[in-house]
Parts: C-alpha cells; structure tokens; sequence
C-alpha cells in the first residue's frame, strides 16, 4: 500500500522538488498528473490571500481524502502540499500530484482530490485588496459542491 | 467542552475559542448553535445564517443532528474555501 | 490569443523548466495541470521503447490539437512536449501543461490532448525487450479511441 | 507522388518511402491500398488487414474514400500510439 505524503506549509513550497521524489527511482510508473492552484490578483485589486485553517484537523482531514483516494484508484505515489498564511499573487497555495500506471487512475484521483479539498479541508481564504480597503471571506462556490458530490455513489 | 471558531465566525464571536458548558438538554449541533446564539450580539450574529454553518467535534465533520455530549473540542466555521 | 509551446524532443527534456516558463512573471494564473507519461519497465522485461514518428505531420498534428484545445476551453498558457526515438523506463515520454484561471479548464484541456494525442498523433511504440528478444510494436488501445471519442460532439 | 509507410507498415514493405505512379482508375485511398497490396508479398502483408490501416494525405488524415489524385505525399501506417 503506497504512503501518501501529507503536508502543510507556512511559507512556499517546490512543487518541481516534490514531483521529482514522487518519480525518483521508479520504472514503474506510467502517468503522472500534478494540479497546482495558485493565487491570483484578480486584475491587480487583490494584494494577498490570507488562508486561515484549523490546526490538526487540517492535516487529518487531507490525510482521509489521500487514504480515500488510495481506496478508489491503484496509485503508486500521491502528494499533498497546501499552504496557509499570507499567500502573494503568483505564488502557489496546493499541489496535488498523483502517479499511477495509467492516465486515467492519475487524472481521477487529482481531480477527486481537488474536489474534495475544496469541499472538505478546512481552511478559509481571506481577501488583501490592493487598495488598503477592507477584504472580505472568499465565498464558497456552489460549483464546488456539484464538483464533490459526483464522486459520491 | 471547547468550543472554537474560525473565519468569519471567529471574527463576530471575537474569540478563537473558550470552555463552554451548556446546559443537559443541548444535545445536539444545531441545539448548541441554538444556545450559544443567545449569548450575546456577536454570536447571533455569527449564527444568523445557521444552515451555513458548519461544525466538528473532536476534528471530524458533524451534521446539525450529530451529537455533542461526548466532544471534547467543537469548532465552528463557514463554508472551506481551501484548495 | 494564447500561443501554445508545442516541440518534439531528440533527447530528455526538463518538464519542471516548462512548468516554471508557463508562470514566470503570471499573476493572473489559478490552476496548472501537468501530465507526464513515462516509460514503464513491465515489471523488467522492457530494456526501452522505440518512439518511430512522422517528421512534419508529428508537429503540425499536435498544433493543431493545441489550437483546437484553445479553441474549446479559455486557457491562458499551454506547453507539449514530446520525445521520439530511444527511451529508457523512468524516462518522460510525453508532456502536457494547461494553465487556466480555474482547475476544471485546466484539467479538461489536459486529458483532452491527451486522448487526442494518444489517438491522432502520428507516433507509433516498438518494445525492445531486456532479454534480447525481438519486441513488438506496441497495439493501439480501443480504450484510447473511447476517451478520444467523448470529445466529439 | 510519394508514398511513406510507417511501423509496421515500413518492415513489412522493406520501404520507408518510395515514389508510385498508380493507374488513373485508382482514385481513393482505399484503391490506392488494393493497388498497392498487389505489388508484392511484402505489401499484401501490409495491408492484409485493411482496416485497421491509416492513411494521411500531405500530412493530414485521411479516409478510406479521399480522393488521393492532388496528393504529393501519401502515408501509411497502423493505428498510432504515442501519447
């Protein structure tokens, strides 16, 4: 049984690094499928995205969705990186990276991955506008919920 | 019982968290959130929208009927925006 | 318009510089999908495959599905990469980068060229096995002409 | 014009190109296949299964029935699988 790698990070992460090690050494792996969001400035009004998250459950709760993942799809490596703290535009806020032997198994399980992170991870983003005026919460997206629930049986 | 808030909820509340002991009869979420929306401008107003609201206990999802009288943590928060 | 970044590679190519070239200077990205097909070992019995392609059509075929992939999704930067000749398990055969404001775009236009690279593409696979023997050439897969095929209207 | 062949196409016939001139009553690619399989052991095992057999036209894709009599060069090859 593969070992996802789980983590949260306070300041940027390589996404290339953490690729590189999922691949390291391997001659088995035929697809690898990585998703990087990253945050934008949404046409310069937005100076920082703050994401605040609930400690513990955190880290638990993206653990669960990995060993899901690992119980729906014959993977051979799955990494999980997600950043909290003050995030500037251009800089990455999650990795998903999932190896498998075919495309299919990979593209699945970054993409049930990110569904369920979205949905189920705790974490909440607050907006820095560029012009010093008070952001708001990030609202959740209706579209993100529907993206959840069709993995649902 | 510890009762912590993140996000919005936090910021109306006021607290990131506190020891909390309601009464017998609140058993459930959606009961909690019932009571501590009583306890002052800020959480009625962190609790207006109750079915927003989502709750854990002890780290793990709960539903507004989930019950709360083995928690030892109980956070309360919007909707994730992660990812 | 976006001008998508399409080459075919003699030799090894470095996926995470392509990655890091798709968001240099960008604040205006909020998902990157990368896929990376690698060459398996089957277990040890493959010592390297034998990518044969068409010189001329290989490049103007995969242009033309970057171009009909930007056509069918908002995409802000898209990168494919394909090596030809020798290739050793381990090594990348393939890869596609899709960058889009938002993963769902990203992740479609990815497994999009995929199928249709996989299908239309004029590359063709012969196996040179560890044990000396002759290899085959690789079969096309029914599989692959149904995910290309989900693609049509 | 030019006919190039491909993978298993290629060892079969022996070729990697080589130029035809076939009769002016072979108009489409599927003629063009029937033409050619009769001009060798090599090439009748090439084509042997017909129809799994690809073809391109001045490097676009081609059908069993496009007409191949503007073509400079025509290609053949089994099913790709790149990717």
């Amino acid at each position: 049984m593969v070992a996802p790698t789980v983590r949260l990070c306070a300041g940027p992460f390589d996404a290339a690094r953490e690729e590189a090690l999922l691949l390291q050494g391997r001659t088995d792996i035929g697809a690898l499928v990585c998703f990087t969001g990253l945050c934008r400035d949404e046409a310069g009004t937005l100076a920082a995205l703050e994401l605040e998250h609930y400690p513990g459950m955190a880290e638990s709760e993206i653990a669960a969705i990995a060993a899901d993942a690992l119980t729906r799809w014959p993977l051979q490596g799955l990494t999980v990186l997600h950043r909290y703290g003050l995030i500037r535009p251009g800089e990455k806020i999650v990795l998903v990276a999932a190896a498998a032997r075919h495309r299919g198994e990979a593209f699945a399980a970054a993409e049930f991955l990110m569904d369920y992170l979205k949905t189920r991870a705790p974490f909440w983003k607050k907006e820095h506008r560029a012009d010093g005026r008070e952001g708001g919460w990030v609202e959740a997206k209706a579209s993100d919920d529907a993206a959840a629930e069709r993995w649902q049986e | 019982m510890k009762a912590v808030y993140f996000a919005s909820v936090r910021e109306r509340i006021g607290l990131t968290e506190e020891e909390i002991s309601p009464p017998a009869g609140v058993a459930t979420v959606a009961e909690l959130i019932g009571w501590l929306s009583a306890r002052g401008e800020g959480y009625a107003a962190a609790f207006a929208n109750a079915a927003t609201i989502r709750a854990a206990i002890d780290r793990n999802h709960a539903r507004p009927d989930s019950p709360i009288r083995a928690a030892r943590e109980i956070a309360f928060f919007p909707p994730m925006t992660g990812g």
